[in-house]
């Protein structure tokens, strides 16, 4: 297994293969920090590019891979934020001989050469085992959900619920849909605080409810060590240099760290390994990953999403990441 | 309009036009081709940035990508012509296909309620009908109650949206039915079928608006409802109708675009009347009725997009997109100021 | 001309009749058990004050409205229902008194709207309308490219389109409300001339008009309403203009100028203008004394308005000098003209003289905002108590301070747009036609306030071509394209004003 | 009307109150009320549901949550009160805190310039006057050029929104400096002073806009601007310092709120402008120009936040809190026209 076979290089005569790369968004901090990565990544790589930006709108996006076709690139990298939506494009590419790698999300149907994702669900297990371990199995949490017509999120809500339900049945979850909103999800927490004052835990779908959410816990004295009996664990979800600071100052307890920059750098290497007409199997891959087979012909190498804490110590069994670990990509900006 | 047109039968006895007036009416004439020039100069400079721009594939691909939002330029268009404005639009372009995809496909594949009781082929009729439904609402409430439109289609903006993400939880429907996906994904002489939707729905837009006493009575209504009312045009009647069929249309669009996706996403049409209005005033119609034309409304939206190619061809960086588009639709607005009069007042 | 060509017999069913009619706006009674009757054939005034309830009649007789109760009959057949506007327009056509031209259409379709030349295909046959809308208009001799949009006519123009369509329509019945009030002698003179034709061929007429010379030189017979009720009606022949006169208004009234004193010669001349030229080039120099009334006349694009407001500040003039009281005015600047004590009564009441939505006692110390409060804040005790004052002393008509401009008649409105002409105790009161669509008891109100204000040593420059107005002006200007071609002092035959005011010299010819 | 009842010599005695106009003043005075039943009724139906609605947290939370919004809406307010509109609130809302942040905050902590050109303090300033320069801007495309102010802001709207995206890179500004953070987040008697300031804000702006010369300027533009042009009211400037004022708030609003959550993040505001207007035509303020009050349109803004506050309270399924914000927003303006006649157009 391993890296894959490497192919007779088929690919692209001289010069470099040239790679389109649609970009999600670019209103939200981890997707700008992947449109960061993306050049660098494409540098070391030595590939050429083309870039779109669909603003969240699965319109733009099939306009965009229209006009990739037009300017004859050889691979796509996307990163669909609605995965039902993108199959007449994905058929379009395919009748082109254009493979496809999908970032952050996996496409209901289609085909594609790649998914590189990190398993949003991941994220929510991870949060509920952390909260759940931490409260000691009771109490209340407010789960600041994201968007509902986000993929990721709802991936997020449910398994974070699933696993209050099966694991944590003593904990009480309050889920607050917030729109990706610092606003809305301000004063939402705020109502929920105003009516459960024993609120005992918050996870945040995204680093977008960040600074609101310590705002208010200032504001209401809760800002204490873990050690008092009044200490609110938060947990966030991006692993943006601002919350690996916040949890080294103790402000908060965890985030998962999602991996920006290997989204970047295996996008790419994948699209160019697809060019260059090299194939994959499932099993562990060279970066400490796996390749799964999620459906018939349809790969996705799984990258490690670690959970960071304070001290780095495992959780209910889970290993973690040091919140100074210079191997984030965090840290590394 | 066309009825500006100076046609030779004019008797040789008619007066010799006044300084004033000649110059109105050329004025009147050019307003409908005020975007050309800019349209030929964006072409010029979309070739210059990238030859890639004139190749028929990218031209198709800017035709289809603006179609669905043509067709709700095209529904704006309409109802601003009455003195009317429809921010709903915008939601019925997602909330009918919705509707109909949850009434009709299976919940084993998708959300949806699959209940049986919709054969596939009613999935059209049902799209056509909400937005029919949706526009007869705002009919109720604006013509019939007196309530001001820009804010009952502000709530009906909200509402119907909502509704939309009730129903489907904020996910996708997908695997529509084939008659859903028909019109937005098949081709006729190799061109898109929404292409050729969007183009024949123009030229009826045209013909209506320009030519039949029912599309005048559109302009008569815009230009001074009392005065139509007095020379025995049903205003409440044409008000209602044409909500009616700006809402059928903008549920048309949404079908086009379902088709072309394979799905309903939930966000379908957010955000999009911005663009829409900034189309329609950008190709002369006039926020205060009465004026405007369906061609010019197609000048319009086709600069809009074809602008929109070009910074995506060449390459703009991503976090500078929003801006740019803003920055077009505001520097259109001051040119066609500054060149066309009055047309966007 | 008084009597009609057409003879009915008693038997004859009148071309319409309405009955027992009440309509209510809100809680206004617009009309209350009022009624008339029209013989087929027969010229019928129709007269009342402000707010007597004639428009509204009107709306009602041609199917715009609904009555609240009564009943209306074409031919003593009960009237079509509402809904079906073809089958009144059959029986009816009319001119209302508001503008029914659609400003964003052309010319030609505002003749044939909603019945536009159509192919077989029924699409809209444009060359052949405009053939149709050229001939149509050649009949008045209007000098129009029916291509133009209505917006760029002439007020005078528009309201030729309004007669040219309402006459159009082959009616047997023709409403005219108000068809003069926009027209110059010369116009009115056109308009009367094709009344005539028409009646020679049967068509009946219902016209109403606040100039009771026309209703003598037109009407059979006139019907007063007043107070939203139906007083009397008579044939015109046998009814006195004093008759006529306290029936609308329900007592004696009579135009001031009777005591006319002019101004001592040794008064300081106050206003002097001098080589002023507006933008479309007319021009005016000119020296007003404290206390004397000056008039300004001349017909519909003579400039006389232009000039006015060039001296008020309201238009930018592009030459010449407006010096009052020694204070050199900046030009184009009306709160620059205010604060120098200019008191401006504007053209059109409703564009520029009121805010609708605003109380009288808001709209009459809107220019003088330094006499209600201090440090820009208003004191709303003091702004009442200066609105009450001119409340009594114009006689409006309100229930108080309070009362939004929008609920008085038109009559009570031009005395607010007066009260604030007056607020600021002007030096110099230019009245631009200050009684336009005011009734006869308003107008002598109006015409009775010049001579209280000239008397404490205010300049007074009455703008306007309506002989009741230029009366009482100590001499008149009149202008004929944009220059003064006539000075003329008090005692003017009226003969001799008109004829300046068409441009003719009668002594000269 | 009145002056048809003949009254030969006026009477010392004011003639007897008529009935209509009496009932106009009572209706016009009722009108700043008409939304007080309606609140007390949430209320109610709010402590039914949870008890916890009226306890003091609680109100100070919903106080505080639409502080900043409130303040938008006394914005939004005084411009709709000339007759014009201004969109682009929303984005001022973000850009101002946002370019504050941007020179100010220093790179190694998060993305901004940190140029070491502006020391702390001036963030304050800066953010106020970038409003100043939004509103100066809109001032000169809508009173200089007399472009339509819908669609200038509109235009204005996207382009800020998208310089805001532009100079963040879509990224949130943190560590902003104590400067900026402190109206937001500081309490003042035990009540945060948000609250403080958006209350003193609407209480300068009754009295202003009730009382003052220049605020009733404003309700003379809106109801007839040739009037009040030729009554001496230098309509220009007044409508140049609405926008000016108007856009200054919108930026101090936006420096509450990202005090509050001591961030700014790119999309601070997006879709406000739907709520805002909701709220102020809820509260009885005409979008044609003349009518409201700025009492009226904080009953408009309570009412919206705490029925939002009751659904969050009550716990309504995620999915459809919009569709219930929606049809609370519709249902509000057709009672309000019910009761209050023509309070919305
Ligand atoms: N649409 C309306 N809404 C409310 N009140 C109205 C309306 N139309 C007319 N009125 C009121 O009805 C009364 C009669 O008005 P109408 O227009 O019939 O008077 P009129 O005799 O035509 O007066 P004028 O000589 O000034 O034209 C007036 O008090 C007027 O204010
Ligand atoms: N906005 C305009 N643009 C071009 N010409 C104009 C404009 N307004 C007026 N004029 C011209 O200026 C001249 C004077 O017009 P104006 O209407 O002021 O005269 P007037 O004496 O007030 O007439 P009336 O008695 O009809 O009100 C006319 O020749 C008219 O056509
Ligand atoms: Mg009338
Ligand atoms: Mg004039």
């Amino acid at each position: 297994a391993g890296c894959g076979d490497r192919g007779a290089g088929t690919g692209t005569g001289g010069g470099k293969p040239l790679i389109g790369v649609d970009y999600p968004r670019s209103d939200t901090d981890f997707w700008n920090s992947y449109i960061r990565y993306v050049p660098q990544s494409a540098g070391q790589l030595g590939v050429d590019l083309k870039t779109t930006n669909s603003q969240n709108d699965i319109a733009n996006l099939i306009s965009n891979a229209q006009t990739f076709m037009s300017q004859g690139v050889k691979g796509v990298v996307m990163a669909p934020q609605d995965t039902a939506a993108i199959a007449p494009t994905l058929a379009q590419l395919e009748s082109r001989k254009i493979p496809v790698v999908t970032i952050d999300t996996r496409p209901d149907t289609g085909t594609v050469f790649m998914v590189v994702r990190a398993d949003n669900r991941a994220y929510g297990t991870k949060a509920c085992q952390f909260l759940g371990t931490k409260l000691g199995g009771r109490g209340k949490v407010v789960m600041l959900q994201g968007g509902l017509d986000s993929i990721n999120g709802r991936d997020r809500t449910e398994a974070f619920s699933e696993c209050m339900g099966k694991e944590f049945p003593g904990i009480k979850v309050f889920g607050e849909a917030t729109d990706w909103k610092a606003d809305v999800a301000a004063s939402k927490l705020q109502t929920r605080f105003a009516s459960d004052p024993d609120i005992r835990g918050v996870y945040m779908q995204s680093s977008f409810a960040l600074s609101g959410t310590l705002q208010i816990l200032k504001q209401r004295g809760l800002q204490v060590p873990p050690t008092d009996p009044k200490h609110v664990f938060v947990v966030s979800n991006d692993g943006i240099p601002e919350e690996l600071k916040n949890i080294g100052d103790g402000l908060i307890d965890a985030t998962v760290s999602q991996p920006a920059d290997l989204y970047a750098r295996y996008g790419l290497e994948y699209a160019k390994a697809a060019i260059e007409g090299k194939t994959f199997q499932p099993g562990p891959t060279d970066h400490g990953s796996t390749i799964i087979q999620v459906r018939d012909g349809l790969l996705e190498d799984q990258l490690p999403a670690p959970l960071v804490t304070l001290d780095g110590a495992p959780v209910a069994g889970q290993p973690t990441v040091k919140y100074d670990d210079p191997s984030l990509w965090g840290r590394k900006g | 309009m066309s009825d500006t047109l100076s046609t030779g039968t004019v008797p040789a006895s008619a007066p010799p036009p006044t300084r004033p007036s000649s110059r109105h009416l050329a004025v009147a004439r050019l307003r409908d081709l005020a975007l050309v020039p800019a349209i030929v100069a964006v072409a010029i400079v979309g070739w210059i940035i990238s030859p890639v721009f004139l190749s028929t594939d990218n031209v198709l691909n800017v035709l289809q990508s603006m179609s669905e939002i043509a067709i709700l330029v095209l529904a704006q268009t309409i109802v601003l012509i009455t003195g009317k404005m429809d921010l709903s639009l915008e939601s019925t372009f997602g909330l009918a296909p919705g509707i109909a995809a949850w009434l009709v496909v299976d919940p084993e594949l998708t959300r949806g309620l699959g209940l049986g009781l919709l054969p596939d082929a009613w999935a059209v009729p049902v799209v056509l009908l909400v937005g029919a439904l949706v526009g007869a609402f705002n009919g109720l409430l604006i013509v019939r109650f007196g309530l001001n439109g820009f804010i009952v289609t502000l709530g009906m903006l909200i509402i119907l949206r909502g509704l939309l993400t009730g129903i489907s939880g904020g996910q996708t429907f997908f695997a529509l039915p084939g008659s859903m996906t028909y019109l937005g994904s098949t081709s006729w002489l190799g061109v898109p079928a929404s292409i050729w939707v969007s183009l024949l729905l123009f030229a009826a837009g045209i013909v209506v608006l320009g030519h039949t006493r029912a599309g005048r009575a559109l302009y008569a209504i815009g230009g001074n409802a009392d005065a139509a009312r007095a020379a025995g045009i049903r205003t409440d009647r044409v008000l209602w109708v044409a909500l009616v069929v700006a809402s059928v249309l903008a549920a048309l669009a949404g079908l086009l675009i379902s088709g072309r996706l394979a799905a309903v996403p939930a966000a379908q049409g957010d955000g999009a009347i911005f663009q829409v209005f900034a189309a329609a005033v950008i190709g002369g119609v006039s926020l205060n009725g009465g004026r405007g034309s369906v061609f010019g409304a197609f000048t319009g939206v086709l600069l809009l997009f074809m602008i929109i190619n070009v910074l995506t061809l060449a390459g703009v960086p991503a976090q500078w997109t929003n801006f740019l588009n803003g920055a077009v639709i505001l520097i259109a607005l001051v040119v066609s100021r500054i060149t066309g009069g009055k047309a966007q007042t | 001309m008084t009597t009609a060509p057409h003879h009915p017999g008693d038997d004859d069913p009148p071309v319409v009749e309405a009955v027992d009619i009440t309509k209510r706006f809100g809680s206004t009674l617009a009309l209350s058990g009022a009624g008339i009757m029209v013989r087929r054939g027969e010229t019928h005034a129709l007269v009342g004050r402000n707010g007597a309830g004639k428009s509204t009649l009107v709306g009602i007789l041609t199917g715009l409205q609904a009555a609240d109760g009564g009943a209306v009959a074409f031919d003593g057949r009960p009237a079509p229902p509402l809904a079906d506007r073809d089958a009144w327009r059959r029986r009816v056509a009319c001119v209302y008194q508001k503008s029914t031209i659609i400003p964003t259409l052309t010319v030609a379709e505002n003749l044939f709207l909603n019945r536009h030349a159509r192919s077989r295909a029924g699409l809209i046959r444009w060359s052949s309308l405009r053939r149709e809308a050229q001939h149509l208009l050649a009949q008045w001799s209007v000098d129009v490219d029916v291509r133009q949009p209505a917006a760029t006519l002439s007020v005078e123009q528009r309201q030729f389109v309004e007669i040219a369509r309402a006459l159009s329509f082959g009616a047997r019945f023709i409403v005219l409300d108000e068809p003069t009030a926009q027209l110059d002698a010369a116009g009115i003179d056109r308009l009367f001339t094709r009344i005539r034709d028409l009646r020679a061929q049967g068509v009946t007429f219902l016209f109403i008009s606040h100039h009771l010379q026309e209703i003598y030189d037109l009407c059979d017979r006139v019907t007063v309403f007043r107070d939203a009720r139906h007083i009397l009606t008579a044939p015109v022949a046998g009814l006195s203009r004093q008759a006529l006169v306290a029936a609308m208004t329900g007592e004696d009234v009579s135009m001031p100028e009777a005591d006319h004193r002019p101004p001592a010669s040794d008064a300081p001349v106050l206003l002097s203008v001098r080589d002023l030229v507006t933008g479309s080039g007319a021009r005016l120099s000119m020296r007003a004394r404290a206390g004397e009334v000056v008039g300004i006349a001349g017909g519909g694009g003579s400039g006389k308005v232009e000039v006015a407001e060039a001296v008020v500040g309201l238009a930018r003039p592009v030459a010449g000098s407006v010096t009052l009281a020694g204070r050199v005015l900046r030009p184009g600047s009306v709160p620059d003209a205010l604060a120098a004590g200019v008191g401006l009564v504007p053209q059109d009441r409703h564009r520029e003289g009121l805010v609708p939505g605003l109380s009288i006692g808001e709209n009459v110390t809107m220019t003088v905002p330094q006499r209600v409060g201090r440090y820009g804040f208003i004191s709303r005790a003091r702004r009442d108590a200066l609105a009450r004052d001119t409340i009594a002393a114009l006689t409006i008509k309100a229930s108080g301070p309070q009362t939004p401009v929008a609920d008085l008649s038109g009559g009570n409105q031009q005395k607010v747009v007066m009260g604030r002409a007056l607020a600021n105790d002007p030096r110099l009161l230019v009245l631009i036609t200050p009684t336009a669509g005011v009734d006869v008891r308003s107008k002598q109100t109006l015409l009775g306030v010049v001579e209280d204000v000239r008397r404490r040593g205010t300049a007074v420059l009455v703008v306007s071509d309506e002989l009741d107005d230029l009366r009482i002006c100590d001499r008149v200007l009149v202008m004929f394209q944009g220059r003064v071609v006539a000075e003329m002092a008090h005692g003017w035959s009226d003969n001799d004003l008109v004829a300046a005011m068409e441009g003719v010299d009668l002594h000269h010819v």
